[in-house]
């Protein structure tokens, strides 16, 4: 997967019934983001270039069509989940276009003001213990909404979620469509953004450890401890050292939120260390279970 | 004949072109790689079409059992996309009972007539012991039980089994398993091998090989049920030999050897060299360079199939590589299969055919020794190391089986 | 108060002493010994007559894959005997759904709220990663579906779980089966675990009780599932302490430990010898001549238990003896077992509960010293091995969930 | 198991209803026959005596109860077969009782005029190979009808078949209901009638080989075989050292029986020797097929 280079008046000509378009973010290596107005309304529109080096063998179009149908039907199933704290799809479904001779691929989001996670982090530093209460609740009902389609997200990172500037809510952004598209075995490929992925969620050979909503979970806990505590709970804060990072995610128990930051309550700390338990039967075995901890969490505190 | 196309992507007209040509004898069509509605409308052209041919629907049901597979046009099959993604703790009797159902009401409601058998759906394992081996079995019991009293009329039942070539190693737990699956009241198994996906040989280790080999006649000459196997490339004459009364093979490396692979992330690559399939060296050397050697060798003839393909490398084989297209090396390969086949099929007797068998090795491994005289060499997936491993593996299955060589003894 | 009685033949009038003496809390009820007349009654009526009482059924729905089981009147039970004798190939979705249909009906229509729970059917298995494990798993997700679903108003379901000591040994095992059991919503587990037939010791290995510890604690204490663990004798106060909520024991040996034997062709044998049931000894000593030595050396107050039943021994173990039945023996023991459990569930917490079972196996371990000084010997069943074995089980218990004694680094 | 003490006195008094009682067999070491008249028709009547080391814990009564009644089932599932090649259970299905201060069990049967094939094997010699087809085919539809309520024989034997004197059919007796009874281990106890067991009956302990009807085809193979050479297929004629049977039935294979009589068809002699394969999935996967095979076998010889 790679960023597609597209200017503003290619996105008009891909999509001709958007208006207004801007640039909204050329960041990622993997997205180009814009955002435009289709009947009305504003929206983030998302760009992505599949890897020409997909053909192996067959043709390549076969190879795109081949990955292409599952992220459509990932797009579809956030299309049915009805929570606010999951982004809405907007009029443009996952499309495949060839543009000068390069296919692309892109969809259309319900856009939301705001910063993701991730920026937040650089700009306002970490998050307060009761805005971490309502990220673990929103996101964790975000989780709870897929999953009763038993849909697991994938890709629960900083820079997945958003944090509307309006009301100060947690959105979740798009599953983990990337993955679908990837040229680099897990093995293989660079760290990027698999630093929050689940131990399970590493192991595609080993079928021991089917994925479930825990797995996303655990994703969720690594949000939560590194915006509690500016830290990534898997990454060595002297040496940053991300090479590790696998590694640590199998095998290491991190410190505890509250040792690095001390006016967190205990009970938020040990609910957070409970999302990164390595075995899904050490976490929470309903979100119901998870958000009661959480709100006992939040009294103790008041 | 006996050799079906084992299909994927790609297809194109390679599939009408072999049952014309008479290389393949049918086809196991694979939903991962076509919409509903193309699988259906090519399905239904084939039964009008080619009533003889042996037309097969792979649910690839094993793919459920997966992390995030990359499970292509499957999630649009309903019988698929409300059961993927399956932990062990996901097959409930009533579930194991809707996944059946699903799968099975599917083939039969749109296929009809159309299929020579009804496929069962099936979970991939790695040992005859282990707790994905008795979710397969589960499914097999489940599948026999409904397609007896639930379906109306059905298309005969095939069992499928996927299961890894090192489950293989252990002959009691193969044992165990089939006294297990003969207790099946069903028509017969399309039996899908797990490779190792980086195995640079397509023979299987003598071992596991000659379990595999038992297994398959324990089901076909003892239990006297039909045996398919599916991915079996140039294995498939041995296969026959000892009962299975049909053998599949694709055109793309991933369509001749099963492996995981084909629904990981893919790891890229490059197109593949290419290659001529040679049934007299029971392998596929590359044009350029092995079969431009053996050309300079004036030893082409020795190696040749006998296809009307062939005609493209008279004269040497680079000055028509183009020529050579993913299609033609397609049907020249079938042609190879199935010329392999005949020999066997044409014996009565598993005596005779592993006794025939054992001759086609003898043959080309002679044919290896000339060219090696001569100066030739091969890479490892082309030299004469699964040769020699199948002649191991038979000498162990006779030993299992205690089908000894007559000849061997008055000799 | 945590004990409940184990059943089995020869259950007299012991169920209710133990429960006016209130030295049980319930009752585990055994099909295999008595006529489904006896059971419909005595259930129903202890439903009325104990209210507060727990009272399980256990279906033992797992002699069903035992070749040719000594299974007395489970016969008689239409879900046990429609069903039994079952390969691995019978269990094809419907067949689990009609078991577990069966089973959980029967109790469901027979007792209705005379029971405290319903308890699933399932099957032994050796290892968590072998096929019959996979059986008790869909076994176990069918009810969890039948329950959730099937039934009008159930009472609250328990998962049984029948599994063998050295499935205890690989924790990663252990790991992977909680995880798929940890999906199932359902009110808990009732857990036994299969010993070897002919262990002198009472007490499980250290690895594998560490691992079953553990195996409960994630149940219990992580997971808030209920976990009765049946026929766990001495073990009980230590299943307690990570959380188990019930554990229960009976009156012959093969009540007090689950093995095979109990489902064998008998090997016959003379009746037991007497043994007093000594909680501060952890273990039960032979009355003669062990008792009577320690009796000789003026000991006998540092082993009592302090149950009524102690004065029958007052004037010297042998005196009495004749008079120390076998349902003496019985209450006596569960008064020592509910004794222990009481200091156990006093406690609030797993530190305060891990540390006050640490106190009273390191008490036993002193009596044993101040016995073992005045020249008191026991035999093998009784001696001390198994207290040393526990303190290595929860050490590693300890290792392992990181609950370590925050007084230990304090001091 | 063993014999009880009873003369016709006794039976009389036990079985009041009985009349013309005879002692017909106490060549047995576990029961003991008579024959009587029970409303105008003759029966065989059958008398067993439970060892008293049954007891080990409980009360003697709690333990013959529990062996009993599985015993109790098996009687009523014979009387459910239809088959003319399955003895049928008289008025008298199985009783305990304390006799003379010692506990008795027995039950009633069909009286067959004719002899055992043990008995016959003595008197007469080997089968006729059209016997031995016979023999097959009707002990086979025996198995099927127990089958058929999903029951195995478990005691399949020369002395637990009755060759008709009437017509030369052969009748399978009772199952093995003896086992219930037994108070020694299989390892334990004396080999005595286990030699016609099969590989997988001697397995208690190791239940991955559950058995089924393909069990009681291997011991029918072994009657077989016994019944074609006069010899059994796991005991060496020289030495005749049974010690090793047990042993032998696992692994040994047995010497082709067209080796040891030369007017066998070598079809028969192979379905013989197929019936003794070591593994269930070996045999025959359904009854139909081994009498097909036996057709053939017989087709060839005539």
């Amino acid at each position: 997967m790679a960023k597609p280079n597209l200017k503003i008046d290619d996105i008009q000509q891909i999509i001709p019934q958007a208006s207004d378009i801007e640039l909204v973010d050329d960041t990622s290596g993997q997205k180009l983001v814009f955002s435009g107005i289709i009947s009305g309304i504003k929206y983030a529109l998302k760009f992505m270039k599949p890897n020409p080096q997909l053909t192996e063998e067959g043709t390549f179009s076969e190879r795109l069509d081949d990955v292409t149908v599952r992220a459509q039907r990932e797009v579809e199933t956030m299309g049915q989940c009805e929570t606010p704290y999951l982004v809405k799809i907007g009029p443009i479904s996952l499309e495949t276009e060839e543009f000068d001779g390069e296919p692309i691929i892109y969809f259309s989001e319900e856009f939301i003001e705001g910063e993701n996670l991730k920026q937040y982090l650089q700009s306002n530093g970490q998050l307060s213990a009761s805005d971490l209460i309502k990220l673990g609740s929103q996101i964790s009902e975000a989780i709870d909404s897929l999953w009763q389609h038993r849909k697991i997200h994938r890709d629960i990172k900083p820079g997945n979620i958003m944090r509307r500037s309006s009301n100060g809510d947690f959105v979740l952004l798009d599953m983990g469509l990337v993955f679908d598209f990837e040229n680099e075995s897990i093995s293989l490929g660079p760290v990027g953004t698999r630093i929050y992925f689940s131990p399970e969620q590493m192991d595609f050979a080993n079928r021991r450890q089917i994925m479930d909503f825990r797995s996303d979970l655990f994703s969720l806990g690594i949000v939560m401890y590194e915006m509690a505590t500016g830290e990534h709970p898997f990454i060595d804060p002297i040496t940053k050292n991300s090479f590790d990072v696998l590694r640590n995610i199998a095998n290491m128990n991190p410190t505890p939120p509250v040792d690095i930051r001390n006016d967190l309550s205990n009970e938020l700390s040990d609910v957070i260390l409970r999302l990164l338990a390595k075995r899904p039967a050490l976490r929470f075995r309903s979100i119901e279970m998870f958000q009661r901890d959480l709100r006992i969490a939040s009294e103790r505190m008041a | 004949m006996s050799v079906l196309a084992q299909c994927g992507w790609g297809r194109g007209g390679k599939i009408e072109r072999g049952l014309n040509d008479g290389v393949i004898n049918g086809v196991i069509m694979s939903p991962r790689d076509e919409t509903p509605d193309r699988l259906e409308n090519i399905i239904n052209q084939w039964g009008q079409s080619y009533p003889g041919a042996i037309v097969l629907f792979d649910p690839q049901f094993y793919v459920a059992n997966l992390n995030a597979p990359r499970d292509g046009h499957l999630g649009e099959y309903d019988y698929y996309n409300n059961n993927s993604g399956l932990g062990r703790a996901q097959f409930s009797g009533t579930r194991i009972r809707n996944y059946v159902r699903e799968c099975l009401d599917y083939q039969h409601d749109t296929f009809g007539n159309n299929l020579t058998n009804l496929v069962s759906p099936s979970i991939l394992f790695d040992g005859f012991r282990d707790n994905w081996s008795q979710i397969a079995l589960n499914l097999a019991a489940e599948s026999a039980d409904y397609h007896d009293s639930g379906l109306g009329k059905p298309q005969p039942l095939l069992i499928s089994i996927v299961v890894s070539e090192t489950a293989f190693q252990a002959i009691d737990a193969v044992e165990e398993f089939l006294d297990a699956l003969t207790e099946l009241n069903v028509a017969g198994f399309y039996i899908i091998v797990r490779r190792n996906a980086n195995s640079p040989q397509f023979a299987m280790e003598p071992r596991p090989f000659a379990n595999f080999l038992y297994f398959c006649y324990v089901l076909s000459e003892i239990n006297e049920y039909k045996v398919i196997v599916g991915y079996s490339d140039w294995q498939s004459f041995l296969l026959e030999a000892v009962g299975a009364s049909n053998t599949a093979c694709g055109w793309y490396q991933n369509l001749k050897q099963f492996s995981l692979d084909r629904f990981r992330p893919s790891l890229g690559g490059q197109t593949p060299r290419k290659r001529y399939s040679s049934a007299p060296l029971l392998s596929c050397p590359l044009i350029n360079p092995e079969l431009e050697d053996i050309y300079s060798a004036n030893l082409l003839s020795s190696v040749l199939s006998g296809s009307n393909h062939d005609s493209l490398l008279i004269g040497g084989p680079l000055t028509n590589e183009p020529a050579w297209t993913n299609e033609v090396s397609c049907l020249a390969h079938w042609f190879s299969l199935t010329s392999l086949s005949h020999r066997i099929l044409a014996q009565t007797g598993i005596e005779n055919k592993l006794r025939v068998a054992e001759l086609i090795m003898q043959d080309s491994a002679l044919v290896y020794q000339q060219l090696r005289n001569q100066g030739i060499n091969f890479d490892t997936q082309t030299d004469q190391g699964h040769i020699l491993d199948w002649q191991t593996a038979i000498r162990e299955f006779r030993t299992i089986t205690r089908i000894y060589d007559a000849n061997e003894f008055s000799k």
